[in-house]
């Protein structure tokens, strides 16, 4: 986490930082950087781990609201035999998981049906470096750091594509080919929904970019990109391609278990597919911590009176509610069909993402306009906005609605 | 002469000769994607950030799934992407062809004293490559820009069965 | 022998591009030769970095620019050579290069 | 060229038949055994599916896993101890099979059935087929890759008619409740305010359940075009039940037959004009607010009396030789039984006929054209109990 | 617009989510081994016999071993076999009542068949057990349970039940007590049992009534062996 001039923030702010140092600070100086990076992955990893744990629990907890009944809420804590509501769970799982056998089908490509989920895992955790996490807290600052966290996304699905044909079975084989679709796809909407935001902050550096959403308008509404026209449709277009991108619900084709069986996990069990399911719990956590950076002010307070909370905790709160909403939609909706899919991000998306980049181009321009003219400036960018989104739905949709049924 | 470099060298090379050497179509696409991430890891020590994250971007998040998917599609037969190994009548001529290129280059590189400059590591940050590409070089980059689209369509049209439309279903 | 770095960067280059000739020129499976041309071009991006990296001018960044454009036309490339791949693939069910003779679908 | 786009063509016109799979241009088709264990074929079903990328070419049922023998054990047990077996034929309907069961035997022996009985008889059934189509929408949007939230909802539903069921006969699924004659058991005034009390709320029930999911864009996209079956093609092979209405034709036995005191009762038939997926899901939907009405005027007017009639014979019966075909309109389609008797204490032929296995027929011809999803999607619409199919 | 229907879902998740926490008609999960619902009184799930005594349980089964329900059984998981006495004459008593609870379907024919109403439907559904083959074949001790239970369980159907019998028994007396007094020696020996019966309405005095009456004479002997079962 980089050592930010910041020794004027409070000390809340500061304690993360403090606390490297503190453990450091007895080292040489020319290994405490060494030292100071270690400490900073490990501090990721342990974060995000115990995150990974939570989740899974509250997925299944919320999957379990939502349907009506409780959830997982009996798994004991070791040794003691009291039930915590299911907080045991996850311990559980990961016993479980780590004990289980792992099989490999005799016809598969063992080095790649072993390299796979590593890969994947791999690649998920790259992405974690570049996010600001807090004001003083960026693992690594980087001057093209939002074309590294795609580039590093990006490996991802090549993974799952290992998986896939690794395995040596049809359904895998299927499921690596949707993958392949699906990436090829989405990768294209999710680049373009985030180069307004480029374009607006003029840097690909996450810090910056989440600097320029810290001010408020009239001191109380917070500027941050998703109030404007443009970063509205770019957050919903990123949100839509992030859905796809991690494999969540209703994009989750790889592994339709009602089709595929469980796709490219198929012939994948213990540790293993443990990993696998981390993979895709820290990709949903890296894109909605993207998310949260580029479109909602990142670690910013939404009201300057609720600034004195730390900036960190800010961070949590957003990327747990976009975590929420990942979930929400699972429990909701149906799965797409893959030419949907494809069809969804080529002629729905990528038009809309394209439009979206001359909105914010706009948007920029008429930065200046005051007074009655800045009314003119939202209804232009609103109407650019909105204008393509129904035609383009209209388009889509086409032939699809509700029907009235007669009566014989 | 760093250590890290000879490593990335090393690491590029082989994996792309064993690439170019396997039976397996898909094993040979995935060390590709390898070899081509370790070419980004060398633009990285050379100190060209960007051009690193958009290598791998193009080369192992595009290309090489579009090698994949293009595997797949022409995949011979239920081998799994196997093909035969290069024919000792190929084989040959290409490596005579190969190293006696390789042999060229390689005397002509230590034989020619090389001038560097002895300068500290340079700063050539996103902003300036950006100004650099929208001033002296727009031309260039709306020519570019012209060739993918052309070429995009191009290969869609090439790759799209005889008629339109008669592989796709209804909805 | 005391080589520079730029010469064990040019030395590298040369090496990867021997590697993506001998494989274009062996391999009878087009996509094959097609992943080989790849690496050739690979190679001279290689070089331009690391000329623009050792060379004399370094603050312009053309060897930079260069590649971007490399890059760029390497994709198109690809595509398009892929393309022609399953192309001829639907026309002869077979994309060995040697079958590959007359034009005519 | 020619025969790629023939093939290729074919699968735009639905209801055709694709069954070339060597051709020269298609040589590597995938051929994917999807089941016997396959978490989306409603049991022990397999479909030999052979795909063209992901779109069907061929599709073949294989079924037979869960054989019973269950018409050879009809021939050699008591004309009433095939009464329970029914109850296992499509076992979220026992009550339908019981009654189309108890109506066969009533014709071949010519038993009356008291006024009370005919009553119940419909309210049970009717309450099956709330049951049974809630379940398949459940079910359906399972398939369609929902996380089982609307399978919980219909889930929930179903448990309070189980519920129902459970206090009158006894059983949850395994009712055994028709007798030849009437009925096995009188249901208290406690237990008909409990039902009353399940049908008025019902609607309100089935109003979220469409706020969830009918209106849903993705569901349209997956479902509408998707698995059309031709109304002449749907007469031809038999199929019955909502899979026919959907596609237009008007024939629901409730109103051809008139048995029982359907023609007593008011309610209208839904009828699809499409007959894709969805049109199979909207009249499933459609069908349970009309059974709502029906149960509604059922309750109101039940009349009292006995339940089984006084002379009626269920241990023993031997009826004279002859023959006779029970017929009802059950949830999933006719249901019927075919038994000839030699005058022994055994039917001397015991057959069914069973609407899902009859409807399963025309599987590939919905299939072919469309994706390995829609298969799912489909076979889930055409609303299969393997208990019945393999028998 | 594209959207609405998307809308629409969430917001009835949503209302799912929240009451589910409030709301008892939505949450209706029963966490099953700690709570229980109340089984409905026509709940049914294998069948059992009815005794009268419970001191002497097997003694007092009401079953006459008929094998009614034997033969009627759908699934035939019934067997049962007579008790005789040292001269080979049955006993009307079952000495064998076995039922396999792996093949039972629990149809409650056998208890519709049933003239003596000594077979009744249980309802234990926790039939788990480790013995795969001995554990589900229940012998007549297993199945032995006594009318109390059987009011315990099915509070109306059984008090109908004893009213029944109970009628059945009056009724009888009745045409035994015209009976005795032309044939005063029959009277005599059918007594004796009479009065060794329970307090309660016996199960063997409706057994005279129904099948063979060439049965009659045979009833004296019944108190002598009734308790020969030493394993009991």
């Amino acid at each position: 986490m980089s050592a930010h001039p910041a020794n004027a923030l409070p000390l809340l702010e500061r304690l993360p930082v403090a606390l490297r140092d503190a453990c450091t600070s007895w080292l040489p100086e020319s290994w405490r950087w060494l030292a100071n990076s270690l400490l900073s992955i490990v501090a990721i990893f342990v974060v995000f781990a115990t995150l990974f744990a939570l989740l899974t629990l509250a997925e299944r907890k919320i999957l379990g609201r939502v349907q009506n009944r409780p959830g997982p809420n009996r798994a004991p804590l070791p040794f003691l035999g009291i039930r915590t509501y299911g907080l045991a769970q996850p311990l559980a799982d990961g016993i479980k998981m780590l004990t289980k056998e792992d099989i490999v089908p005799r016809g598969a490509d063992r080095v790649l049906h072993f390299l796979a989920p590593v890969a994947l895992l791999a690649f998920s955790i790259l992405t974690f470096a570049v996010i600001p996490y807090g004001r003083a807290l960026l693992p690594v600052e980087l001057d093209a750091a939002v074309l590294y966290f795609f580039a590093a996304g990006a490996a991802t699905e090549l993974a799952i594509f290992m998986a896939g044909w690794a395995s040596r079975n049809k359904y895998s084989l299927l499921a690596a080919m949707r993958a392949l679709a699906q990436l090829i796809s989405y990768e294209l909407p999710l680049l373009l929904s985030i180069v307004p935001v480029v374009l607006v902050a003029g840097s690909l550096s996450t810090s910056e970019i989440v600097e320029q959403q810290g001010t408020w308008l009239f001191g109380v509404f917070p500027q941050w990109h998703v109030f404007t026209p443009w970063g509205f449709a770019g957050f919903l277009i990123f949100f839509v391609a992030a859905l796809a991108e991690s494999n969540r619900s209703p994009f989750d084709l790889p592994e339709a278990e009602s089709e595929l069986i469980a796709g490219h996990l198929t012939e994948y069990s213990g540790f293993k597919y443990a990993l696998f399911f981390m993979a895709e719990y820290f990709g949903m956590c890296a894109l909605s911590g993207m998310g949260v950076t580029l479109f909602l002010g990142g670690w910013q307070a939404p009201i300057p009176a609720l600034a004195f909370i730390p900036s960190y905790g800010w961070f949590a709160a957003k990327l747990l509610a976009l975590l929420f909403v990942f979930m929400w939609i699972r429990a909701t909706f149906p799965r797409l069909r893959i030419d949907q899919l494809t069809r969804l991000a080529w002629k729905f998306l990528v038009p809309l993402a394209l439009v979206n980049l001359f909105t914010a181009a706009f948007w920029v321009l008429s930065s200046g306009w005051a007074g009655p003219l800045a009314f003119a400036r939202w209804l232009v960018a609103g109407t650019l906005v909105l204008g393509p989104f129904l035609v383009l739905g209209r388009r889509l949709s086409a032939g699809l609605g509700p029907r009235t049924y007669r009566y014989a | 002469m760093s250590l890290a470099f000879l490593l990335i060298a090393f690491l590029t090379v082989a994996t792309a000769a064993v690439a170019m050497a396997l039976r397996n179509l898909v094993r040979s696409a995935l060390l590709l994607g390898a070899s081509w991430a370790g070419v980004a890891a060398f633009y990285l020590w050379a100190g060209a950030e960007f051009l690193a994250f958009a290598q791998v971007l193009v080369y192992v998040g595009a290309i090489s799934m579009v090698v994949l998917f293009a595997v797949l599609l022409t995949r011979p037969s239920r081998d799994e992407g196997a093909v035969s190994p290069a024919s000792a009548g190929r084989l040959l001529p290409a490596l005579i062809a190969g190293g006696s290129v390789l042999g060229v280059l390689v005397g002509a590189i230590v034989g020619s004293p090389l001038r560097t400059a002895a300068k500290p590591p340079l700063a050539f940050t996103v902003r300036e490559l950006g100004l650099q590409l929208m001033g002296p070089h727009a031309a260039s980059l709306v020519v570019v820009g012209a060739l993918l689209t052309v070429a995009l369509l191009g290969a869609v049209v090439i790759a799209a069965p005889g008629r339109p439309g008669d592989r796709e279903d209804p909805r | 022998m005391n080589l520079s770095p730029l010469h064990l960067c040019l030395l590298f280059s040369s090496a990867l591009f021997c590697v993506g000739l001998i494989g274009a020129l062996s391999r009878g499976n087009s996509i094959l030769v097609l992943l080989g041309v790849e690496l050739m071009l690979n190679a001279g991006n290689i070089n331009l970095i690391a000329f623009w990296r050792f060379g004399p001018a370094p603050a312009e960044g053309t060897g930079v620019l260069f590649v971007l454009f490399a890059i760029a036309i390497a994709a198109a490339e690809a595509a398009v050579g892929l393309a022609l791949v399953i192309a001829v693939h639907r026309h002869q069910r077979n994309i060995r290069l040697q079958e590959a003779n007359h034009l005519r679908g | 060229m020619s025969a790629a786009g023939e093939l290729a063509g074919l699968s735009a016109a639905p209801g055709t038949t694709v069954r070339a799979v060597n051709d020269p241009f298609h040589g590597d088709l995938l051929e994917v055994s999807m089941g016997p264990h396959h978490p989306s074929t409603h049991g022990v079903f397999r479909m030999m599916v052979t795909l063209d990328g992901e779109t069907v070419v061929k599709l073949k049922p294989v079924f037979g896993y869960l054989h019973r023998n269950h018409e050879k054990l009809g021939e050699n047990t008591t004309y009433l101890g095939s009464m329970p077996y029914t109850d296992r034929l499509d076992y979220l309907n026992s009550m339908t099979n019981n009654w189309a069961y108890a109506l066969a035997v009533e014709k071949l022996s010519g038993q009356p059935v008291p006024e009370r009985a005919e009553y119940l008889r419909i309210i049970l059934a009717e309450l099956t087929r709330l049951l049974n189509h809630t379940c398949l929408a459940g079910f359906l949007l399972q398939d369609t890759g929902c996380s089982g939230t609307p399978l919980m909802y219909a889930f929930r539903e179903r448990e309070h008619i189980l519920d129902l069921f459970e206090a009158l006969s006894g059983s949850r699924m395994m009712c055994n409740y028709q007798r030849f004659g009437g009925c096995r058991v009188d249901p208290t005034p406690g237990w008909l305010a409990a039902a009353a009390r399940l049908v008025d709320g019902y609607g309100r029930f089935l109003d979220e359940y469409e706020a969830l999911i009918t209106g849903n864009e993705i569901l349209m996209a997956r479902t509408q075009g998707v698995g059309v079956l031709q109304p002449d093609l749907a007469v031809n092979a038999g199929a019955t039940g909502p899979m026919l209405r959907a596609c237009g034709v008007d024939y629901d036995l409730r109103k051809v037959d008139g048995y029982g005191f359907y023609p007593r009762f008011e309610f209208r038939v839904p009828l699809g004009d499409h007959g894709d997926t969805y049109d199979r899901y909207m009249i499933r939907v459609l069908e349970m607010r009309e059974s709502i009405r029906i149960l509604q005027q059922a309750l109101r007017d039940l009349p009292a009396g006995p339940i089984i009639d006084a002379k009626a014979k269920n241990r023993g019966l031997r009826p004279k030789a002859g023959e006779a075909y029970g017929r009802i309109e059950g949830p999933k389609g006719e249901i019927g039984f075919y038994l000839i008797s030699d005058g022994g204490p055994n039917p001397y032929r015991y057959r069914v006929r069973p609407p899902s296995f009859i409807n399963l027929t025309v599987l590939e011809d919905m299939c072919l054209g469309q994706t390995v999803a829609d298969a799912v999607v489909i076979l889930g619409s055409v609303d299969i109990v393997l208990g019945e199919v393999d028998r | 617009m594209l959207g609405s229907g998307l809308l629409q879902g969430l917001a009835v998740t949503a209302k799912n989510l929240a009451g589910s926490f409030h709301d008892p008609a939505r949450y209706v999960t029963t966490e099953y081994p700690e709570q229980r619902t109340k089984l409905p009184e026509n709940y049914r799930n294998f069948p059992f016999l009815v005794h009268d005594d419970p001191a002497d349980p097997n003694g007092t089964l009401r079953c006459v071993a008929c094998q009614i329900c034997e033969k009627e059984c759908p699934p035939q998981c019934i067997y049962i076999v007579m008790e005789r006495d040292e001269k080979g004459k049955a006993l009307r008593r079952p000495k064998v009542f076995d039922l396999d609870i792996s093949v039972c379907i629990s149809c409650q024919i056998c208890v519709e068949v049933c003239p003596f109403d000594a077979i009744k439907m249980d309802q234990e559904y926790e039939i788990a057990t480790r013995n795969r083959f001995g554990g589900l074949l229940l012998h007549r001790e297993d199945l032995s349970k006594s009318n109390a239970y059987y009011h315990q369980i099915h509070p109306t159907e059984a008090a109908g039940v004893d009213a029944a019998l109970a009628e059945q028994k009056a009724k009888q007396a009745a045409a035994k007590a015209a009976k005795a007094a032309p044939a005063p020696k029959a009277a005599a020996t059918t007594a004796t049992p009479a009065t060794a019966a329970t307090a309660q309405d016996s199960a063997i005095s409706p057994a005279p009534a129904a099948p063979p009456p060439a049965s009659a004479p045979d009833t004296p002997a019944n108190p002598a062996p009734a308790n020969p079962p030493p394993d009991a």
